[in-house]
């Protein structure tokens, strides 16, 4: 057994007047009663930005550890390291007790942060000392969201031969990649690469698809969740529908195409893109006219096979039960016409980086062609085929990231996929003058920092310096923006500028955290059970998080992290357990426990 | 030889194809050909209904061939397949003609598009009678794994597979675990402790009943495939243990970059020109101090050392930007008063909450200075007496665009992450490729990013590409993943549609095992023939054709099959001709 | 009326086919002689299928591939580029114009290429008359 | 060149501006250099006086003209990321200028020292009194001191002569230090710039840009189009305040005369006008500052303060004396009178050669030195 350490507890309060925060009195008062806790500092009345007062501290109270517990403690630590070096202790005897490393953030987690402290004060890991406790597991799981992050962890879990329900909001599964052109930094198209494991998700027997569904509510608890689910009606049987498109020839309603960034035209009865899957169709009842006004149902006389449009279909509900639930929500973007200095919605050649996916993609508005819009004779604006060739574009990185007024954060994508897009308009139009306007140049990953400089090298101008606004002059778009590295200020005239808009969490984000019981941190994003050593956990048992919903990244990384939730769920599937939070466990089995351990070691 | 009877079943689609293509003649005509015994046409043959028909159809004219011709067969191949099982044949006898996509919604004359058909139907059934029957193979997976490398990647791999209740060989070159990460303070961007979070890992690895623990060890070489591989582990004290396992996960990880040889920053002449895994010792002993015992009141931070410049490396070390930040604040705790200068190329703080510990750091007086990591590298000079200070950092400032010399008394070089040293006998040993740059490569640098090119092989964290902790663990754990689901199965399906070898034919020349992408081809030395690992063969026929003697045989995909094939549609154009 | 030529063409299944197919749920019209032979990569485009092809009569030969860098098979393309260039050669020496053979990258996204890819070939093969070996097959009958 | 970078030189500048400390947020993203409608090439802001400052390149900041330049609409600093705000920095460093061209020292006094400057006010008002009480004379009798208008006998109260003695005295020792602290800029601006050689004809041929630039403030209109207003007052206040110094410093005789003149006349006409530019003004400017409404009122030095409550103090005792004369109440005048001074004096003193009034000469100047430079720098390429 170890020796006897005198220790000291500092707290490091950074409530800055939040409210719901851990209360730090009350772990202060359990601290005290923890033998060798000598004293108690707190920040409030002891300033860390002289490290001789603590020193004089150190030795007058004869304290050979020091326990710094807050929410990021380690903001201060080294202060205290020095300390414990000029007394001539072990520096290593500063331990930190960081509050928000093991979620615990309001103050309903003060017993969880407590027991944090606890366990740092008697110099046991908290992950030792908390093992949560488990639940029989029910084998099947839920996958909500069908991007490729929600197709990976799915294939993953079937692959293992267990049982997946796939929930899918729109009406195939895909997400956003299926909606980009290429992928940085290897080029090679995104549909390519994506159909075959949609068509693979659509065909494995393990697998039950359930697209045009929303979870409704959750119950129960790890190992055994009840889901309600809504089947949104579709109108069109799935079974029996042949996928002939006649239906689509004859619905006289157009509606902008979500899948094309609303840069072509869908009808009210569509199939979301040509390799959806299902590759079945499905009427859009916001936009029916029979199902809005019961007039029309041109479709159902078009169809060539008996009772497959039923347009008298009501929305259902199912109930499934699930061991385990894997959220992949993933992201929507930016909106934005939010920065008005950028003309977004106002100038017609302003256009979101999503939208330009559409564009150079071959099966977009202009199968491929990079074209201006042009205006229709109702007044809109639009781009066709025989639209003219842009002699200019400019990419603005970080729109509505690195932000203050926006968001603060970085979406870790950006710069890359607009390097991606530079390089697209360059082999489209290599006569074109394409500019890139960008603050740090973040190409981190494998390969990327070697496709910057491919694209720097293709004649790309890569200027350092935010595009302030955009305006329009003589009927061109005129852009201001300091060029940093050769002294100068540019007014540049172009005639086409993509925003590169960052990511944000979907607006129902905040819905499904409540409904699920996870927590979100302050952008918004699901958070993680620890950032480092367990990105894929949350503070709900059971309950999993797979890309971007826990925060931007880019497809491999959304790959990897997807697999990893899929191998907690393998892994309690195997085992037959589902491991519940840690949130739920008494403070005094964490603490008899750690005093166990403490006693072995 | 089985005599073959063939049925043929032609889909209107609706009007989808009829429309385009004059199905009930071309169902009749096909009906005239040899071995043809059933040949109809049908609304939807993809429809329930319409499988029934070929099912009874089977059973009633004892038909062994059958060909649809309808849509794409990515759309229905599987479902045809499912059918044909159903009654009772092999799902290989089975061949689709696409007169859907490639036929009737493509063109716009009627007399053309029914020709094509009818030349497409015509190759199909001129293929089927060569089909074979083609069973399912599998392997059984031992349910044991490999991980090599004890550090995070490692750690969270074996615990991750252990926890599952199955076995681990875990292997760790050197005597303690922990890898890098058990060398470092506190993790960025929320400070935790790394101490504190790698502690229990180790602890766990160490005590968890799965996980069999071998430190101080190396492999020389593994041998088999997927499911099945053996090696032998050599421990340093000259032990040796034989292992079997099923799977393996590489997570060697990566070593950091030596700035010796960078001449301007003076690495290694200059005292207190120090790396970031020095500096890091520093933090971790609570006393940042020069070589001569001194509080240094002016430290430097340089990133990009090694890292984005093609005279070193030309990738990005993804860690180093954030590192960087961390130590900055840390020296900011130690010495208070200190001047920190920054000296940067661009600020990569992308992960979740970095940017905002960037904007935080960017609160703490911390000088921020951005310099060319390519073409223009900052010089460190030893200062003159009047100077106060040790030395001097000459540097062109990209931001003001002004030489500006900064005051150090220490500089701190953000070294970048390099493939170990040892890399490729590790590649050599286990099979797998690398990139220039001697990190390993993955199977699909997006959709895949853990497999390799190998069965049964997987990548692990730094020995990727270098990445952030929770990067690393995420990808440790997807392998874990990987490897789980195939054990819970218990068994791997292999492709069927694999090469063979004729050893009568063959002459071992060795063509094939040249232009294998899977090292599935080796050379007996006995028999002097090539064989093909059907395990590690995807089937991509490759081999088939650069096989000059014909001895390989691509399994459906066969010459004779492709041959039938050109000759049913070339038939069709003679009748055509001799018409005309 | 201008000569209808026969053309066969041998698609890779993961880039090439998925780009025809593509071009057919797109509805993209294109000229009706190509008759398409499904192969797993290109890099299984053996040489005597493409001389069986010209043997058999066939007016002209189109293998379509990944584009480089994106075979499934990691380079099999690259493979059936090297073998494209000699067969070009070896059809010549026989007395077959080498214009007969054309290789060609379509992804699975490009459909609309591969219409305009069938059409401007069969063009071009239209263009070069009756194939030899059944100008001669047809002397001999 | 090579220039050492000096640490300090943040510590020493945020006394110069209000205790908003985050310039160091700046991650040069540019933002603030194209928002602004000012900048050009050859003179870019406020990046790169951000930049300057916290790499502490002294030299740099001190020979730059370019905070002058901006009149500090604020733009910059409502569209930065980071929330940085440029524009307060511009306006510090505009404080911090100051007290580079002012060789006495006395400006970083009263810039960095609350006390100091009050104690200076107090000191100089009543040196004001004592030579009043001296020079002047106190009205007994009601009937003595007033005229047959009814108005009081201002002159014999407080002889124009005798006051406008004191006035030149005051202006020529005030246009002493602030003619050295421009020739002192200049050195700054323009000597110390060794990148550019400027041939003297230059001087000739932009010096319209000074008179331009100080009657019309026309590249203020240039700012974002929210502050015309801002605009028309801040013009309108500084064009009254140059009438009634022009009346009082150089027409006293005229201004100060003893006989009530009729509204229309064109002494009380252009006075009122005058006053009531002044009185609108500082009233505005004041509501602005407390109402944090703009940009560029959301922060206040306390040098900002002294100068627009001097000036409302000045102002409101100008007019209350105005009102006692033609009243005829002579002793509430001399009163008054004693008052006015008082403020007017010591406001000048402290204001004019080493506060922010100085801001009335050094931006037209600064604008006509950047001129002239950038006229050598078009000659220079040429060649």
């Amino acid at each position: 057994m170890s020796e006897k350490k005198l220790t000291a507890v500092f707290f490091c309060d950074t409530r800055n007047g939040q409210t719901d925060t851990v209360d730090i009195p009350a772990i202060a008062e359990y601290v005290k009663k923890i033998p060798d806790v000598a004293v108690i500092w707190d920040s409030k009345t002891f300033p860390t930005s002289y490290i001789n007062k603590i020193v004089r501290k150190i030795k007058s109270g004869n304290i050979k550890r020091i326990v710094i517990a807050g929410d990021m403690p380690g903001l201060v630590k080294n202060t205290f390291t020095k300390a414990m070096y000029l007394c001539g202790n072990n520096p290593k005897d500063v331990i930190l007790a960081s509050f928000k490393e093991y979620g615990a953030v309001t103050k309903a987690d003060t017993e969880c942060a407590k027991a944090i402290t606890a366990c740092s004060v008697l110099g046991i890991p908290f992950e030792l000392a908390a093992v949560p406790d488990e639940n029989p597991g029910h084998p099947e799981t839920l996958v909500i969201g069908g991007g490729i992050a929600g197709i990976q962890a799915s294939l993953e879990i079937a692959d293992s031969g267990n049982k997946v329900y796939l929930v899918e909001r729109t009406g195939t599964i895909g997400g956003h990649m299926a909606m980009f052109d290429k992928t940085f930094p290897t080029l090679d198209c995104a549909a390519c690469i994506l159909t075959p494991k949609m068509v693979e998700v659509g065909q494995h027997q393990n697998i039950e698809l359930m697209t045009y569904c929303e979870v409704k509510n959750i119950s129960g608890e790890p190992g055994n969740y009840k889901v309600k689910i809504l089947k949104k009606a579709r109108f069109v049987n799935l079974a029996t529908c042949i996928g002939c498109g006649i239906c689509v020839e004859k619905c006289p309603t157009l509606v902008p195409s979500e899948f094309d960034s609303k840069t072509t035209m869908r009808k009210a009865v569509y199939i979301p893109f040509p390799q959806a899957v299902p590759n079945k169709y499905l009427i859009d009842a916001e936009n029916c006219r029979y199902v809005k006004e019961k007039k029309c149902g041109v479709c159902v006389k078009a169809c060539p096979v008996n009772l497959c449009i039923n347009l008298e279909e009501k929305d259902e509900e199912v109930e499934i039960t699930v061991g385990n639930i894997i959220v992949a929500t993933g992201f929507k973007i930016f909106d934005a016409a939010k920065m008005e200095q950028y003309g977004y919605g106002k100038f017609p050649n302003v256009v979101t980086s999503l939208e330009f996916e559409r564009l150079v993609n071959a099966s977009g508005p202009t199968e491929g062609k990079i074209k201006l819009k042009t205006q229709n004779k109702k007044g809109n604006w639009l781009f066709t085929k025989e639209g003219k060739e842009p002699q200019s574009i400019a990419l603005i990185h970080c729109i509505g990231s690195r932000d203050i007024h926006y968001n603060k954060y970085c979406s870790r994508v950006c710069c890359m996929y607009s390097l991606k897009l530079a390089h697209l308009v360059k082999e489209k139009l290599p006569e074109s003058q394409v500019y890139e306007f960008f603050i740090d140049m973040r190409a981190f990953g494998k390969g990327y920092e070697e496709f910057y400089k491919r694209i720097e090298h293709e004649g790309v101008h890569i200027i350092r310096g935010r595009t302030a606004q955009i305006e329009e002059k003589d009927g061109q778009l005129l852009l201001r923006s300091e060029d940093m590295l050769n002294d100068d200020i540019l007014e540049q005239k172009i005639d086409m500028a993509i925003l590169a808009v960052g990511l944000e969490p979907r607006e129902d984000a905040d819905a499904i955290s409540k409904m699920l019981g996870i927590s979100r941190t302050e952008d918004g994003w699901f958070m993680e059970a620890n950032s480092n050593s367990d990105t894929v956990t949350t503070s709900k048992g059971g309950i999993s998080i797979a890309g971007v919903c826990q925060g931007p990244k880019d497809i491999p990384d959304a790959v990897a992290q997807a697999s990893a939730a899929a191998a907690r769920v393998i892994q309690s599937i195997i085992t037959g357990k589902v491991k519940k939070s840690i949130k739920n466990l008494q403070l005094e089995n964490i603490e008899s426990k750690a005093k166990q351990l403490s006693n072995v070691i | 030889m089985e005599e073959k009877r063939i049925g043929v079943y032609i889909c209107w689609c609706g009007t989808n194809i009829s429309l385009m293509v004059d199905v009930e003649t071309v169902a009749k005509e096909m009906a005239k050909l040899p071995n043809v015994v059933i040949s109809k046409d049908y609304k939807y043959v993809c429809s329930d209904p319409g499988q029934d028909i070929i099912i009874k159809d089977i059973k009633e004219h004892n038909l062994n061939r059958i060909v649809v011709a309808s849509c794409s067969p990515r759309m229905h191949e599987l479902t045809f397949r499912k059918t044909l099982v159903k009654a009772g044949l092999n799902p290989y006898y089975f061949e689709m003609a696409n007169i859907r996509e490639q036929d009737s919604w493509v063109h716009t004359d009627r007399v053309e598009a029914t020709k094509k058909a009818k030349a497409l139907i015509a190759a199909a059934i001129n293929r089927v009678s060569f089909h074979e029957a083609l069973d399912s193979r599998s392997v059984e997976i031992n349910p044991a794994t490999f991980i090599i490398g004890g550090g995070i990647s490692g750690l969270s791999a074996a615990l991750e597979i252990a926890d599952s209740g199955k076995k681990v060989f875990l292997i760790e070159r050197s005597g303690r675990m922990g890898g890098h990460v058990a060398d470092f303070d506190l993790t960025f961007p929320y400070m935790y402790s790394a101490q504190q979070m790698i502690t229990p890992l180790i602890q766990r690895v160490k005590s968890h009943q799965n996980i069999e623990l071998f430190l101080n060890s190396e492999i020389k070489e593994i041998f088999g495939y997927i499911g099945n591989f053996e090696s032998t582990i050599h421990s340093k004290d000259g032990k040796e243990t034989a292992v079997k396992f099923g799977n393996v996960i590489i997570a060697t990880g990566l070593k950091t970059f030596d700035p010796s040889n960078i001449e301007n920053y003076g690495y290694g002449k200059l005292p207190d020109v120090i790396t970031s895994f020095e500096f890091e010792k520093m933090l971790l002993n609570g006393i940042i101090k020069t070589k001569d015992g001194k509080e240094p009141k002016n430290i430097a931070i340089i990133h990009c050392v090694g890292s984005r410049n093609k005279n070193y490396h030309e990738y990005c070390s993804r860690t180093c930007c954030m590192t960087a930040l961390k130590y900055a604040n840390q020296i900011r705790c130690e010495l208070p008063k200190a001047n920190i200068f920054d000296i940067y190329a661009d600020m990569r703080s992308f992960g979740k909450g970095c940017e905002e510990f960037y904007t935080l750091s960017s609160r703490r007086n911390i000088k921020f200075l951005m310099f060319d990591q390519e073409n223009d590298l900052p010089k460190i000079v030893s200062a003159n007496s009047g100077d106060n200070c040790d030395m001097l950092i000459e540097i062109n400032e990209k931001l003001t665009g002004k030489t500006i010399e900064v005051p150090a008394d220490m500089v701190i070089l953000m070294v970048g992450m390099e493939a170990r040293e040892n890399a490729k006998e590790i590649a050599h040993a286990v099979g797998i490729s690398m990139c220039g740059n001697s990190f390993y490569i993955e199977r699909h640098p997006k959709l895949d990013p853990v497999a390799t090119t190998t069965n049964g092989v997987y990548i692990a964290g730094g020995c990727q590409a270098p990445k952030e902790i929770p990067d690393s663990v995420a990808q440790a754990k997807a392998a874990a993943a990987r490897i789980l689901a195939t054990i819970a199965k218990g068994s791997v399906e292999v492709e069927v549609t694999t090469a063979c070898v004729n050893e009568d034919f063959c002459c071992g020349c060795q063509t094939c095992i040249k232009v294998c992408p899977y090292t599935a081809i080796s050379f007996d030395a006995e028999k002097k023939v090539s064989v093909v690992n059907e395990v590690l063969c995807k089937g991509c026929g490759t081999c088939g054709s650069g096989c000059p003697t014909g001895a390989i045989k691509c399994k459906h995909f066969t010459d004779m099959q492709i041959l039938s094939q050109i000759e049913g549609i070339m038939k069709i154009s003679h009748l055509e001709l001799q018409e005309a | 009326m201008s000569y209808k030529p026969t053309i066969v063409a041998f698609l890779c299944n993961w880039c090439s086919y998925t780009g025809a197919d593509l071009a057919g749920t797109s509805r993209i019209k294109y000229a009706p002689n190509i008759r398409v032979i499904r192969i797993m990569c290109s890099g299984r485009v053996d040489p005597t299928f493409v001389l069986k092809s010209l043997r058999e009569g066939a007016d002209g030969v189109l293998i379509c591939g990944c584009h480089p860098g994106d075979c499934h098979y990691h380079e099999g393309n690259y493979k059936c580029l090297r073998r494209y260039h000699l067969l070009q050669k070896y059809i010549q020496q026989m007395g077959i114009p080498k214009d007969r053979l054309r290789l060609e990258w379509i992804s699975a996204s490009e459909g609309k290429q591969f219409a305009q890819l069938v059409d401007e070939f069969t063009e071009s093969v239209a263009k070069l008359g009756k194939s030899e070996i059944r100008q001669v097959m047809e002397t001999l009958t | 060149m090579k220039e050492r970078i000096d640490p300090n030189l943040y510590n020493d500048l945020e006394k110069f501006g209000i205790d908003v400390g985050n310039w160091n947020e700046c991650y040069h993203c540019g933002n603030c250099t194209a928002t602004c409608p000012l900048t050009e090439k050859g003179s870019l802001f406020p990046r790169k006086e951000i930049r300057f400052l916290q790499l502490g390149l002294k030299n740099e900041l001190a020979t730059s003209a370019e905070p002058w330049l901006c009149y500090y609409c604020g733009d910059c600093s409502k569209k930065c990321p980071r929330d940085a705000n440029p524009g307060e920095l511009m306006m510090s460093l505009r404080r911090y200028l100051t007290s580079i061209y002012d060789w006495t020292g006395l400006a970083k006094r009263i810039y960095t020292s609350k006390i100091f400057e009050i104690a200076t006010i107090l000191v100089i008002s009543l040196i004001v009194m004592v030579l009043y009480l001296n020079f002047t004379f106190f009205p007994s009798g009601e009937g003595a001191w007033t005229g047959n208008d009814g108005g009081v006998l201002i002159n014999k109260i407080a002889p124009w002569k005798r006051i406008h003695f004191g006035d030149w005295l005051m202006a020529g020792t005030l246009a002493f230090f602030l003619i050295t602290n421009i020739f002192n800029m200049w050195l700054n601006i323009i000597v110390k710039d060794k990148s550019v050689k400027v041939p003297f004809i230059a001087y000739f041929t932009e010096v319209f840009s000074v008179v331009i630039n100080f009657f019309t403030q026309k590249r203020f209109n240039k700012c974002d189009n929210d502050n015309k207003p801002y605009w028309v007052i801040h013009l309108f206040l500084m064009l009254s305040y140059v009438m009634l110094f022009t009346m009082i410093v150089f027409f006293l005789q005229w201004f100060q005369t003893d006989s009530v003149h009729p509204v229309w006349h064109p002494q009380r006409l252009l006075g009122y006008i005058s006053t009531i530019g002044l009185f609108v003004g500082i009233i505005y400017f004041i509501n602005n500052r407390i109402k944090k409404a703009k940009e560029n009122s959301k922060y206040s030095h306390y040098t900002d303060w002294t100068f627009l409550v001097m000036l409302f103090l000045t102002t409101l005792t100008g007019i209350l004396l105005h009102f006692f004369r033609i009243n005829g109440m002579a002793q509430a005048t001399y009163i008054t009178y004693l008052i006015h001074l008082m403020c007017l004096v010591p406001m000048l003193t402290i204001e004019v050669p080493f506060s922010k009034w100085s801001h009335l000469a050094y931006r037209p100047f600064a604008i006509y030195f950047a001129n002239v430079k950038k006229s050598a720098l078009k000659k220079q390429v040429k060649l």
